[in-house]
């Protein structure tokens, strides 16, 4: 079984911070981080690995310090690792980076079939959760988002059984090979990686493709020209116009200030008396 | 002069990843920091405040803020009754300047 | 959408040239959701939505419902219609019983080429996105994820979609160039939920889905539905009290649960209060969290930092708790006290218990 | 198959970078093993780089390496509680190519460092700790780390593990350190744009300030506060001897706090953002404190081994230089076919005794103890010196000679003649 997990390496979003005073977007000392939510893909894919036999294949599009990512991924136990990288893909939305993935994909195919495909549910820098199911329909792949868990597989008759997470509930699903799995968040633990793939990693060719070694061959499927959307405007949330009536009171107790507040709220909000009321009854 | 500083909001800056379930601190002797230490330093030198006097007097540590720098563990040199360790490889504060 | 959006250009909009072609591309569509018997009310909050587009574009608002045959699946058109709808496009077919990616794909990617629409809405929910995600590549045009806002470019009948990005940090303007229909998915309890008007009508368009089962892959084999536990259910709350960090212990919320009990409210919190372990993830609001619409918030020991604001800022009324005079909170709640939330909230419960029994009296 | 190596280098900070840097163009096959992220994800310093030490490793480093502003101006002050007496030593000679000292940050340097080390060749493994050192009787084999299968081999380990150094004493190498061997300093990092930096410190481009103070802001321990300048930021940071904490029952991001309201600081952060909040302990017990520094297969450098010169607030040059010959140590006795034994390591610690490193730290040799026992130093002498100030400062109508008086005599209230001419003497006495 060879399964291709896509990756991504993103800014810990964690990190970022808005200058309270300039509104002006914080970057120092954001660290690169993988993806969290592609950490359980990857679980995932090591250990369907693990139960089945077979490679795992990490791909990722980025700059070259995506590579950084990849070798993470060697350490938990990935066996191969392909960085698609070009100036070409700078400005990709979904759309074009989709296109890119699916194009490394089927040539990573040739080299050794693939069966299934992991993402993540999302990235945390663009929580746009496109990327999956866009690969999917460019490779006519199966698609199943927000699986929770993968039952079973067979491989013989190249079927999967999946848990998908759905409004309200769960649906069990059975498909066919090759298919797309957007893994979601929670469903394992990354494991720590062994001494030996410490070393593997750290010692590890990368194989990185630019864009015709990924086997694009439109250039304007890619990059800006490949972008339906654009980003027109990026800007910090304005200020709502009046501020908060702070509520002060001579004692300055709170028991006065609560009451002052009570009293000024409801006289404004007459509704909000009587919903409470009602709820209260 | 005294002024009013929550060190959570410090400790809020930094960037930490948390090995849960494996504290890289512990007590040995929970007994010893009750009844035997009169200074209970550590619960007011740590820098991240890891460590706490609790009601009943007994001591405890969180060591999910620790900033790795060995403070509890030398500053306890009367009963040595901390057990330090790192933290697992690639766990705990991750430094973005140090 | 671009992943680490820069903006190309400092601020305002992008003048977009359209295609003779994708200029016949006319209405606005709302992708009504439904699951065992229910619309989703993502769908009709995107109605009203969808409404006020339609009317600055001068078109038609149209709903979509798919679906097997039968009156549940064809009275989702007329609510459609309560809701704002002018008409619907109505696919019914037994292989649309359960949501799969594939039926649905095919179903709503032939009636967009069909009619033509030139914008697209769905609901971000797990279908949604699922879906949006699929139609998009498969029709090769633009989706904006997670919306908070929709405008429209008059001049160019460009849809201005506004979303989170960074993390929450920051929002950016998301427009689609020369492609059609403009797709985006909006956050549930994002925009509020129109009046229903019975009175309403419109006209439903059938159309079939043209599929066999056997030609579809993935099959359904089982539902296993959430057990019935009382998860909270925060984004439909009318009231939320929350607390934040300002709260420096786990025991103290107990505070918040108190005052939550007496006004029958849901209890809330910020990522740092979850991550940390005091109240449950179900009750993050914010960026990472859920994005809630109540009539009354009270935020105590909150600082209101971004991530949290556009989760509750469409609130009603927020009543903010601080001891930090310049915490950015009180730059975009309604009311505020300054002082330690420790001390405030007892005395806020017992004031407004004092406040329901006189009120109990009277009434 | 564990893996086997000429040299394992425990620790990626200046010390261990310099020693594997050393090995790895020597030829040698080189381990690094960083328990962070990512090297310098665990280091923590003001952070002022002398770029002497690192020259004589990297000559160009001045090229690339990420460094915030050069340092033209030294600024002491003396504060008491709302004011302070201060000297500032700003010279052009100090802004003129090749400068001498640099602030930096040193996660961006280390991290840097660490490429020039891999690109000599070492291989460097980050995200483990090493837990134990392997031992073959008195001889050290190799190390064990955290993760499955963590045992490595090699001829010799550098312990370049920092201040804690809980691998030699784990290996029973050395004691558990002293707190009075040990200073505990907390810092802040404030971003403001570049301009005001200038602005506030009167400098343009690249050209840096920094602020050593002593006084009050310590409450009477021993220690001293400093301001960095950095290209966008600033570093606000106390330490005092930890032996003082203790006793006094001083929690440190309390006093970190209270030194940043000083009147006197408190402009200098105005509108900053602070953006991390760290913690390190700085070996301070001088040249008495310096631990037995090699064995069969091992040595000790930096921070392990106690090499920071407290008095002159050097640490990160004699890390690198400790590295460095503890590297060229083993390069020597290689290439003479020489085990690496307790008896041939001696040439490390000779090396030493020979260079400015243990030399300085023997000419200081007895300035911790002079302070330690006399926290006159750090307590009445900062009242007293601005006290002073502010009374010939004061323009009221009383002459300067009666002024003069009143100082003197306000000095000798708090500390006798005897006692001033004491500490003068001890003073004097630790620095010659």
């Amino acid at each position: 079984m060879h399964i291709v997990v896509c990756i991504k390496q993103v800014p810990d979003s964690a990190q970022i911070r808005v200058h309270p005073v300039t509104n002006t977007i914080m970057r120092q000392g954001v660290p690169a981080i993988v993806n969290p939510y592609d950490l359980f893909a990857l679980e995932e894919a090591l250990r369907l690995k693990d139960a089945y036999g077979g490679r795992v294949t990490v791909l990722t599009m980025g700059p070259p310090m995506a590579e950084t990512a990849l070798r993470k991924a060697i350490s938990y136990g990935a066996d191969d690792a392909v960085l698609v990288t070009d100036r070409a893909f700078a400005g990709s939305d979904t759309l074009a980076t989709s296109c890119a993935l699916a194009s490394a994909i089927t040539q990573i195919h040739k080299d050794m079939p693939v069966d299934l495909v992991f993402t993540g549910k999302q990235t945390i820098d663009g929580d746009t959760a496109q990327v999956g199911p866009g690969i999917a329909k460019r490779l006519n792949m199966q698609l199943l988002t927000y699986v929770s868990k993968v039952r079973s597989v067979d491989l013989e008759k190249h079927e999967i059984m999946v848990e998908r997470r759905s409004e309200g509930g769960v649906q069990l699903l059975k498909t066919s090979t090759p298919s797309l799995i957007t893994v979601l968040e929670g469903t394992n633990e990354m494991r720590f990686a062994t001494m030996a793939n410490m070393f593997r990693a750290s010692r590890y060719p990368v194989k990185v493709w630019n864009r015709e070694q990924a086997g694009i061959e439109d250039i304007a499927s890619v990059g800006l020209k490949g972008s339906p959307t654009v980003v027109s405007k990026v800007f910090a949330p304005t200020p709502r116009a009046v501020k908060a009536e702070i509520i002060q009171c001579e004692s300055n107790d709170p028991k006065d200030l609560s009451v002052t507040l009570l009293a000024k709220v409801f006289a404004k909000n007459p509704k909000l008396e009587n919903e409470i009321a009602k709820r209260a009854a | 002069m005294s002024v009013m500083v929550k060190v959570e909001e410090k400790l809020f800056q930094n960037r930490y990843k948390v090995d849960s379930g494996r504290p890289h601190i512990s007590i040995i002797d929970e007994d010893k920091c009750r009844n035997q230490c009169e200074s209970q330093a550590c619960t007011t030198c740590c820098p991240a405040a890891c460590w706490t006097m609790e009601g009943n007097g007994q001591v405890t540590v969180i060591s999910d803020g620790c900033l790795e720098c060995g403070t509890c563990r030398i500053i306890c040199d009367e009963h040595r009754n901390v057990a330090w360790e790192y933290p697992r490889g690639g766990y705990g504060i991750l430094f973005k300047f140090g | 959408m671009s992943e680490a959006p820069e903006a190309k250009k400092p601020a305002g909009k992008k003048r977009i040239e359209l295609d003779d072609r994708l200029k016949a591309y006319k209405g606005v569509w709302v992708f009504i959701e439904h699951e065992r018997g229910k619309i989703h009310p993502v769908s009709l909050e995107l109605l009203g939505e969808g409404r006020k587009l339609a009317d600055s574009l001068g078109v038609e608002l149209a709903g979509v419902v798919m679906g097997v045959p039968n009156d549940t699946t064809r009275s989702f058109c007329f609510e459609a219609f309560f809701h704002g709808a002018d008409l619907c496009y109505l696919m019914e077919d037994p292989l649309l019983t359960d949501y799969r990616n594939e039926p649905f794909t095919k179903g709503l990617t032939d009636l967009v080429n069909k009619y033509q629409p030139e914008i697209l809405l769905l609901g971000a929910t797990t279908l949604g996105r699922d879906l949006a995600g699929s139609v998009a590549t498969t029709l090769k045009t633009g989706l904006t994820a997670d919306c908070t806002e929709l405008n429209v470019d008059l001049d160019a009948r460009s849809l201005l979609a506004t979303r989170p990005t960074f993390g929450g940090s920051l929002l950016c303007t998301i427009q689609t160039l020369n492609y059609r229909p403009q797709m985006a998915t909006v956050r549930p309890r994002v925009m509020p939920m129109p009046e229903r008007d019975a009175r309403r009508d419109g006209r439903i368009i059938e159309d079939k889905l043209g599929m066999v089962e056997s030609s579809i892959i993935t099959k359904v084999l089982e539902f296993i539905p959430d057990a019935m536990q009382d998860k909270p259910q925060l984004p439909f709350a009318d009231i939320i009290v929350s607390g934040g960090r300002g709260m420096k212990k786990p025991e103290n919320f107990k505070l918040i649960w108190d005052l939550a009990q007496v006004l029958g409210a849901e209890v809330g919190a910020t990522r740092p209060v979850v991550q940390a372990g005091w109240v449950d993830l179900e009750r993050q609001v914010g960026q990472s969290g859920k994005t809630v619409r109540p009539k009354l918030y009270i935020a105590a020991g909150i600082s209101g930092a971004i991530q949290h604001r556009v989760g509750m800022d469409a609130a009603d009324v927020i009543i903010a708790i601080n001891n930090d005079p310049n915490a950015p909170i009180f730059d975009f709640a309604h009311y505020g006290i300054v002082g330690n939330a420790m001390t405030i909230l007892p005395a806020l419960t017992e004031a407004f218990k004092a406040h329901l029994a006189t009120a109990r009296k009277a009434g | 198959m564990a893996e086997k190596f000429d040299v394992i280098v425990v620790g990626a900070g200046p010390s261990g970078n310099s020693a594997a840097l050393r090995l790895a163009e020597a030829g040698l096959s080189v381990l690094q093993i960083e328990r962070g992220e990512s090297p310098g994800s665990k280091n923590v310093q003001g952070a002022i780089l002398y770029s002497d030490a690192l020259e004589k490793l990297i000559p160009d480093f001045r090229d690339d390496a990420p460094l915030e502003r050069h340092v033209i101006e030294q600024r002491m002050w003396v504060l008491d509680d709302d004011s302070f007496v201060g000297s500032h030593y700003r010279s052009d000679s100090f802004n003129k190519p090749p400068y001498n000292r640099y602030t930096m940050i040193r996660s961006q340097f280390d991290k840097w460092f660490s490429e020039r080390v891999q690109k000599a060749g070492a291989l460097l493994i980050c995200e483990t700790t090493v837990t134990n050192l392997l031992l073959d009787g008195e001889r050290v084999i190799g190390v064990m780390t955290d993760r499955q299968g963590g045992e490595i081999y090699a001829d010799a380990v550098i312990l370049a593990d920092g201040v804690n150094s809980l691998l030699a004493k784990k290996a029973g190498f050395h004691p558990e350190l002293q707190p009075k061997d040990v200073a505990l300093a907390v810092k802040e990092i404030h971003f403001m744009p570049q301009e005001v930096i200038e602005q506030r410190f009167n400098v343009t481009g690249e050209e840096g300030v920094v602020i050593e103070m002593v006084g009050k802001i310590t409450k009477g321990m021993m220690g001293t506060g400093f301001l960095y300048t950095n290209r966008e930021s600033i570093t606000i940071g106390v330490g005092c001897m930890l032996s003082d904490f203790k006793k006094q029952k001083i929690t440190p991001y309390q006093l970190l706090e209270q030194m940043k309201a000083h009147p006197s600081i408190q402009p200098m952060l105005a509108g900053g953002e602070m953006k991390e909040y760290t913690a390190h302990l700085i070996p301070e017990g001088g040249f008495n404190a310096v631990p037995d520094l090699y064995g069969d297969g091992w040595m000790i450098v930096g921070d392990a081994g106690m090499f920071v010169n407290a008095v002159h607030r050097e640490g990160s040059n004699l890390a690198m230089t400790t590295g460095m010959h503890a590297a060229d140590t083993l390069i020597e006795l290689k290439s003479e076919g020489k085990a690496f034994t307790a008896e041939n390591l001696k040439r490390y610690k000779a090396r030493l005794d020979e260079s400015f490193v243990m030399k300085d730290l023997k000419k200081y040799k007895n300035m911790p103890d002079v302070f330690h026992t006399n926290p006159q130093f750090f307590n009445d002498y900062p009242d007293l010196i601005s006290q002073a100030a502010r009374t010939m400062l004061t323009v009221d109508g009383v002459d300067k000679k009666t002024k003069e008086r009143e100082i003197r005599k306000s000095f000798r209230h708090r500390r006798s003649l005897f006692g001033l001419m004491g500490d003068a003497f001890k003073l004097w006495r630790a620095f010659e």
